[in-house]
């Protein structure tokens, strides 16, 4: 059974490697060979659940020791496959949701002449994030981490001949970057604290280590996990990731890689349980992301950086689970899971929008879609009422319990964040209903194009409404099927620990609180778009509407101050390189040809000169003698 | 008076020829300054010899007589052999050790 | 001589003749670097090397002392003279320095190599002066001679040679060996017509002039001296006598010495003046 | 006797060279095929001493002995250990690479040449070159190893100056101008460091007899041997000074960017991938071995000017508009790499440093060499040339991306193994110059993705669009590169198990233990 967890990525392994090498043979099947393998992994994963939930719960833990990667004494680093309940959930998610955004890709990169290549891509995704969940080390971890980012580079800018998609694929990376040098610090620090990167020694240990290791730790880990989940204050790439594809946007900027940090933290639990003003870091990570991502969302006219503001304001309420210890880390994955459904949904669906309207972006020029597209619609609405937390489906349950724990957390840091979950909940439910009805509400606001094309909005084909209809079922139930008689909680209970807390609220007054958010954040959304014609140029709006369609000036510090100064800095760097470092060099050159040229001037030929020097030399030598005799 | 003197002398003289070596262009003059020097020092061995009392310091000067003559011999000869090239006995004309 | 003669403290007889003949050597030395003729150097080098006999004379040096005077001054000294007449005198006599700084130079390294030397000899203890006396006892001759001809025999041999080497040396760096057939009148004729240099023989001097010596210019056809006229060793001393202004001066003269005879008192000033002028 | 299997090594492509340059002018092809064929064999010869090599046998191995110069002790010693495989290895991999990716360079066909048989001269120099560069590998004999260290550089003099890139924006006679001044520049920089180390290996002789590397470690290990504290420290900056030249550590490193930027991509990658080696190679076998102590001593101030190395040379990257000397500059910052490795004193560090002196060749080879293929093509080395390759020549942009993501260490490639454990190894000893070493990893993306974005996406410019893509003799030089940064990628262990023991006697040789972690977590 151990043997199958390799071949769990081996599948999306070899199917990236036979499409990227094999070339325009296979541009015929590539892509169904692309979905096949996905699917094959996605087969294998059930057949270890299926295993897995034959075992035991304390018999749920698989190690697959493959080889002996980097043996340098003292530092070993093994290709070992870990599947436990924590990496299970998320192999099923990775593959169950990549199968499906395969085969939704089979009908949205129809026309594209780079199909093969695309598929290529997603398969390496595929297994670089299944290498990350099911490593057993944090350096193995570590490949997968930057594996998915190299994915995410390649697919983000897989329409290079624009320059927004390069630029943006570049941004990506970079940013990712930063997050990884936390991570390989934090590996480095868990080498010299335990001798070892592996799960096993270092969380089984971690309370002997003292505090301040664990706590600097804890904050290289959560630096990965900001980079990798976009979290204040290493958010700023995520909107800008949107140039990619929108299959591209669903799996990895939705449902799975950008939710690695989140694995991350909930995975290294046992350090950041002993290291708790690294934990209060993760959460106020969380919470302001949380609140961040939301505002943003809610000024954006392009629906795909729309639901990316909502992705990063999501993944902060998993990253505030994450934060608050053992009450939180269940919540947080759960949230993860479902957020993958409803999210992967809501994105296919806006993919399907886009593919309906001639790619075109802007929800101004929407409107009044519901008829043209009615499973779009109906998914799409699914999935929006998931994430907006309506009662039974799979975004109340997940939801209402990181505000519950939220508050559990106590005393005044309890009160603050709760506040900050409740609020950023009624700004969800502000936002996604400004899309839901500024796309599908309202009348149509479409015009033709400079070519004068006018859109035909019309449903998307079979092989992508499949998907969505798949997603949209996983919405609606997920929740209740997790959360009734809390079977998620029993199942990852085993890794991560669970506690209640004592929270100074009710479970019932939290929901409550809840609804009453919701009910407020879609009034006034419908207030101001659902009454009244929504106009197709965005008004200038309020100084911080403004601040927020610009991801509140994030990116113009960045330019700013990062940029700009980098770009003076190794301007002037190279002048230095130039005059300073190789002028010394030179000039020390030339100084010596000069003095040369100088010495040269008393070589003049006569040899009465030449014998003055001689003779001159002749007095020295009696001199020295002198001077030795006399010494 | 004390015979030092004559070493005194013979240093005189010796210092008064090399200055001439060196200021002088006429490559006979020059060569009549190393003619100087060579005395010189013949005065001092013939007193290094009186301070020894043995004759072999004169030897010296003796031989040194005879080199001398060799010297001038050859000397002279390159001299009248230069100036036959050069029409010039100046020893600045024959600067050809200059790049 | 006798013994004490050879003792560290001389005789006052000594003393004198050596600040005497002394200041005449260093005088003779200096006269020697400064004179300005070549001759005038050699004449008192001769003058040092005199001194110096005598020096060699009065350290018991007999044989030395005479064959200081008979070889060296008497033959080496005679040898720098016939080459100075051969040489002759050129532009290197000058004593005006070419080279920058080379003069100061010299002097500041004569100068400190003589007090070194000073130095030397004074910090050096000479107090004990055997004195030739015993050495010299079977007489000065005789005792180089048997040092010659037993401890330094192979010296003196080698010496030999050496002589001879340079005389033979001499000879060959003097002697101008033929090496093609000597060019006839014909051919060195033209030779000079190829290289286009003074086709017809050279002017004579003191053509045109009443002065029919060889140190005078010959005057070209248009009035200008002719420095091809004189002989190359007087043109480069500079003692081409300039009689440029002699023919107008003679001129004059006939002219005053005609008024006296025709006793004409009224005459053009002005033309004189000018030519006067034009002969300054 | 046993067949002198390591002077064969080296002799071969001697003797290659010498038959390469005697081809007559006009067989220029056939001086091609020896100069391919020479390389593969020395490459078979490589093969089959890593293959006789036993990583738990002696320390030197495959040893040959003969006196050489009686009167000073100078011996003709060879020997190899693990490092010296290694890069031994490396070296007669990457010069068939070489010749072959040069195949055109100095064909007077389409270079209009007027030089006398150029390809003749090209590739006997490359090839001797190689002979050279193994035989430093090879010797165990300081003095030997002299010699061959400073010889080196006449034949590269000839290959920066002979047969640089014509690829100029102000044409042809300034092209020739810079050449001359990068070659004289790399011949007075490294000449400079040579002089300096042969005072060093002077004083080495005066103070220990002789010239034999193992012989002098043994005396100092058992006491025999005394060197005074200054001595030794004075000696140890002489030879670490030409190593640092060669390597080039900051601030001698002015010299690479000229000489790389002037030389033909494959004479560049022999600078940086090969010779540039021997620099840090030596380091590990000289400096450290012969003065552990003046090693020790050093350390910090060379882990200062090997972490300005890497930020420097990494910032300097970002800010270039050639397109090689980018490539140069990354190298610089990749040798602080190395040489902050070899420093750090620790296992990890050095056979991190070893591994990436390897893997630094392969990765390097790979993005210079696609590089040149991408020039010979514009035939402009500019940056902003370029644009929208990608759309044109794919496989030459995928290429290229593979080298740049192995230059910028992307986990699963060659060099994230060995940047990784530099940094380790660097970090559970100087935790700060560490951290601040990570930054690299930034800055390397940066300069590298800037590249990538600005020459190969966004729209194609009209000049390139014409553009062939690889061509089936330049994919037979990428393909197998790439093969091998993925393949030692994933699996480094044959090459770590060569070179551990090695260190491991390294690290002996300058008495340090690795330091232990703080929690001694249960295995």
């Amino acid at each position: 059974m151990e043997n199958l967890i390799a071949l769990l990525i081996a599948a999306p392994l070899l199917g990236a490697a036979v499409l990227l090498v094999g070339g325009r043979r296979l541009d015929a099947v590539g892509h169904w060979i692309g979905t096949l393998l996905s699917t094959v992994s996605f087969v294998f994963g059930l057949i270890l659940f299926v295993d897995l939930l034959g075992k035991g719960a304390e018999h749920r833990t698989l190690i697959k020791h493959l080889y002996s990667w980097v043996p340098v004494a003292g530092f070993q680093a093994d290709v070992t496959f870990r599947l436990d309940q924590l990496s299970m959930t998320f192999v099923l998610l990775i593959t169950g949701v990549g199968s499906l955004i395969h085969l939704y890709s089979v009908g949205y990169m129809e026309h594209d002449e780079r199909r093969r290549r695309f598929f290529g891509y997603l398969n390496l995704f595929l297994a670089a994030m299944l290498l990350l969940v099911l490593a057993d080390n944090y350096l193995l971890l570590y490949v997968g981490w930057e594996g998915v980012g190299l994915a995410s580079y390649l697919l983000i800018g897989f329409w290079q001949h624009k320059p927004s998609a390069a630029t943006a694929a570049k941004k990506a990376f970079l940013v990712n970057r930063v997050g990884d040098m936390g991570l390989s610090i934090a590996i480095m620090l868990m080498f010299t604290t335990f001798g070892s990167f592996a799960f096993g020694p270092v969380l089984n240990h971690a309370g002997d280590a003292s505090e301040g290791k664990l706590t600097a730790i804890g904050l290289m880990l959560l630096l990965a996990a900001c980079g990798k989940s976009a979290q204040v204050p290493l958010q700023s790439w995520l909107g800008d990731a949107m140039e990619g594809p929108t299959p591209v946007s669903a799996l990895i900027h939705a449902a799975t890689m950008v939710t690695a940090g989140v694995y991350l933290i909930v995975r290294s639990g046992a350090v950041f349980n002993a290291a708790p003003d690294a934990q209060l870091a993760v959460t106020v990570v969380g919470a302001v992301t949380l609140l961040f991502g939301a505002i943003v969302g809610c000024a954006k006219d392009d629906i795909k950086k729309a639901l990316a503001g909502s992705t990063m304001s999501q993944i902060g309420y998993m990253i505030l689970a994450a934060g608050l210890g053992p009450i939180g880390y269940v919540f947080a994955i759960m949230h993860l899971v479902t957020h993958g459904f409803f999210k992967a949904g809501l994105f296919l669906g806006a993919g399907s929008v886009m593919h309906g309207m001639n790619d075109e972006v802007d929800m101004r020029k929407y409107g009044g879609l519901r008829t043209y597209m009615p499973v779009t619609f109906i998914t799409f609405g699914l999935g929006y009422l998931a994430i907006i937390g309506f009662p039974g489906l799979s975004g109340f349950f997940s939801k209402d319990k990181i505000i519950e724990a939220a508050f559990a957390k106590g005393g005044t840091e309890g009160w603050i964040l709760g506040g900050a979950a409740l609020l950023g909940a009624a700004i969800t439910a502000f936002y996604m209903t400004r899309v839901m009805l500024m796309t599908f509400f309202g009348e149509k606001r479409w015009q033709p194009d400079e070519n004068g094309h006018e859109p035909h909005p019309h449903e998307s084909p079979r092989v992508m409404t499949i998907p969505m209809i798949l997603l949209a079922v996983g919405s609606v139930c997920a929740g209740g099927l997790f959360s009734i008689g809390d079977r998620f909680l029993h199942w990852l209970e085993p890794i991560t620990g669970h506690s209640e807390g004592n929270s100074p609220l009710s479970a019932a007054a939290v929901t409550g609180a809840t609804m009453v958010c919701l009910v407020i954040g879609v009034g006034i959304a419908w207030a101001q778009y659902g009454r009244g014609p929504v106009p197709v140029v965005a008004p200038r709006g309020s100084l911080l509407t403004r601040a927020a369609r610009r991801d509140l000036l994030q990116d113009d510090f960045n330019h700013v101050v990062l940029v700009r100064g980098g770009e003076h800095l190794t301007r002037s760097l190279v002048y230095v390189d130039h005059t300073l470092v190789d002028g010394v060099v030179n000039g020390t050159a030339a100084g010596f040809g000069g003095l040369s040229g100088r010495l040269r001037r008393i070589q003049n030929g006569f040899a009465r000169s030449y014998a003055v020097s001689m003779f001159g030399g002749a007095a020295l030598l009696v001199a020295a003698t002198l001077l030795m005799r006399a010494v | 008076m004390n015979p030092v003197n004559y070493l005194y002398l013979s240093a005189l003289l010796f210092t008064i020829g090399a200055t001439g070596v060196l200021i002088r262009r006429n490559a006979i003059v020059v060569f009549m300054c190393i003619e100087l020097m060579l005395n010189a020092c013949n005065l001092a061995f013939v007193v290094f010899s009186r301070m020894h009392g043995n004759l072999d310091g004169q030897i010296i000067a003796f031989f040194t007589m005879v080199v001398a003559a060799a010297e001038v011999v050859v000397g002279l000869a390159i001299i009248v052999s230069l100036f036959r090239t050069r029409h010039s006995a100046s020893v600045d004309d024959a600067s050809l050790m200059k790049l | 001589m006798s013994a004490q003669l050879a003792a560290y403290a001389t005789s006052t007889g000594e003393a004198f003749q050596f600040w005497v003949l002394g200041a005449i050597a260093v005088m003779g030395a200096l006269g020697t670097v400064f004179m300005k003729k070549s001759v005038h150097s050699a004449l008192s080098l001769a003058g040092t090397m005199i001194v110096l006999a005598v020096f060699y004379l009065a350290n018991g040096a007999y044989f030395l002392g005479i064959v200081q005077i008979v070889v060296y001054t008497g033959a080496i000294m005679m040898l720098f003279l016939f080459v100075v007449m051969l040489v002759g005198v050129t532009a290197a006599d000058s004593l005006k320095e070419t080279i920058k700084g080379q003069r100061w130079l010299a002097l500041l390294c004569g100068v400190g190599f003589g007090v070194l030397l000073f130095a030397g000899i004074g910090n050096a203890s000479l107090k004990e002066f055997d004195g030739t006396g015993q050495a010299n006892a079977n007489g000065n001759v005789e005792g180089l001679a048997s040092l010659i001809f037993t401890k330094y025999v192979f010296a003196f041999e080698i010496t030999g040679a050496l002589l001879i080497t340079a005389a033979v040396g001499a000879m060959v760096l003097t002697h101008r060996e033929r090496t093609e057939r000597a060019k006839t009148q014909r051919e060195l004729s033209e030779q000079r017509v190829r290289e286009g240099k003074h086709l017809p023989p050279l002017p004579a001097p003191g053509v045109y002039a009443r002065h029919n010596a060889v140190d005078i210019a010959g005057l070209l056809p248009d009035g200008t001296p002719s420095e091809l006229s004189v002989n190359r060793t007087l043109r480069e001393r500079g003692q081409i006598r300039d009689v440029s202004a002699q023919a107008l001066g003679d001129l004059r003269a006939l002219e005053q010495r005609s008024e006296e005879r025709l006793e004409r008192t009224e005459t053009d000033p002005a033309h004189f003046k000018r030519a006067e002028e034009a002969s300054k | 006797m046993s067949f002198p299997l390591l002077t064969a090594t080296a002799a071969l492509p001697a003797i290659g060279a010498v038959a390469t340059a005697a081809v007559p002018a006009a067989q220029r092809t056939a001086a091609k095929w020896l100069a391919l064929l020479v390389s593969l064999a020395t490459l078979a010869l490589a093969i089959t001493v890593l293959v006789r090599f036993d990583p738990d046998g002696a320390r030197y191995q495959l040893t040959e002995s003969h006196a050489w110069i009686k009167d000073f002790g100078v011996r003709y010693d060879l020997g190899v250990d693990g490092i010296a495989v290694a890069l031994l290895a490396l070296t007669a991999l990457l010069i068939p690479f070489i010749v072959l990716a040069g195949w055109h360079d100095a064909d007077p066909l389409e270079t209009g040449s007027k030089r006398w048989r150029p390809t003749q001269g090209f590739f006997a120099l490359i090839l001797a070159v190689e002979a050279m560069v193994i035989i430093s590998f090879e010797a165990t004999d300081v003095f030997v190893f002299y010699i061959f260290f400073e010889v080196m550089l006449i034949p590269m003099y000839f290959l920066i100056g002979g047969f640089g890139d014509r690829a100029h924006e102000h044409g042809e006679k300034a092209a020739s101008t810079q050449r001359s001044y990068a070659a004289v520049k790399f011949l007075l920089y490294n000449l400079v460091g040579g002089l300096i180390m042969l005072a060093a290996v002077i004083g080495l002789y005066v103070v220990a007899g002789n010239f034999s590397l193992p012989e002098i470690v043994q005396a100092r290990a058992n006491g025999s041997l005394h060197m005074a504290t200054s001595t030794e420290r004075w000696l140890f900056l002489g030879f670490f000074f030409a190593f640092a030249v060669k390597a080039p550590l900051w601030p001698l490193h002015t010299w690479l960017p000229n000489a790389m930027q002037e030389a033909t991509a494959p004479v560049a990658v022999l600078i940086t991938a090969v010779v540039d080696k021997v620099g840090t190679f030596a380091m590990l076998r000289f400096c450290l071995q012969l003065f552990p102590e003046a090693s020790k001593w050093a350390t910090p101030a060379i882990l200062v000017l090997s972490l300005i190395s890497i930020v420097y040379g990494a910032l300097l990257a970002v800010g270039q508009r050639d397109i090689k000397r980018l490539v140069a500059y990354a190298s610089i910052s990749h040798f602080g790499f190395i040489i902050m490795g070899i420093f750090a004193m620790t296992s990890q560090g050095q056979s991190g440093a070893t591994l990436y002196m390897v893997n630094h060749g392969i990765s390097t080879a790979a993005l210079m060499l696609v590089a040149g293929f991408l020039i010979s093509r514009r035939g402009s080395r500019l940056i902003a040339d370029y644009g929208g390759v990608q759309k044109v020549a794919p496989l030459l942009a995928g290429t290229f991306l593979i080298g740049g993501l192995a230059t910028l260490s992307l986990p699963g490639l060659a060099p994230f193994v060995s940047e990784f454990l530099v940094l380790v190894g660097t970090f559970a000893r100087y935790p700060a110059i560490g951290v601040i070493a990570t930054f690299g990893i930034v800055l390397a993306a940066l300069y590298t993705l800037v590249l990538y974005q600005r020459t190969m996406t966004g729209p194609v410019k009209p000049e390139v669009s014409a553009m062939p893509d690889l061509r089936a003799r330049e994919l037979v030089v990428v393909a197998p590169l790439i093969v091998l940064l993925i393949f030692l990628g994933v699996y480094p262990k044959p090459v770590t198990d060569i070179v551990n023991p090695a260190v491991k006697q390294t690290m002996t040789d300058v008495h340090k233990t690795d330091p232990k972690p703080s929690v001694e977590a249960a295995k």
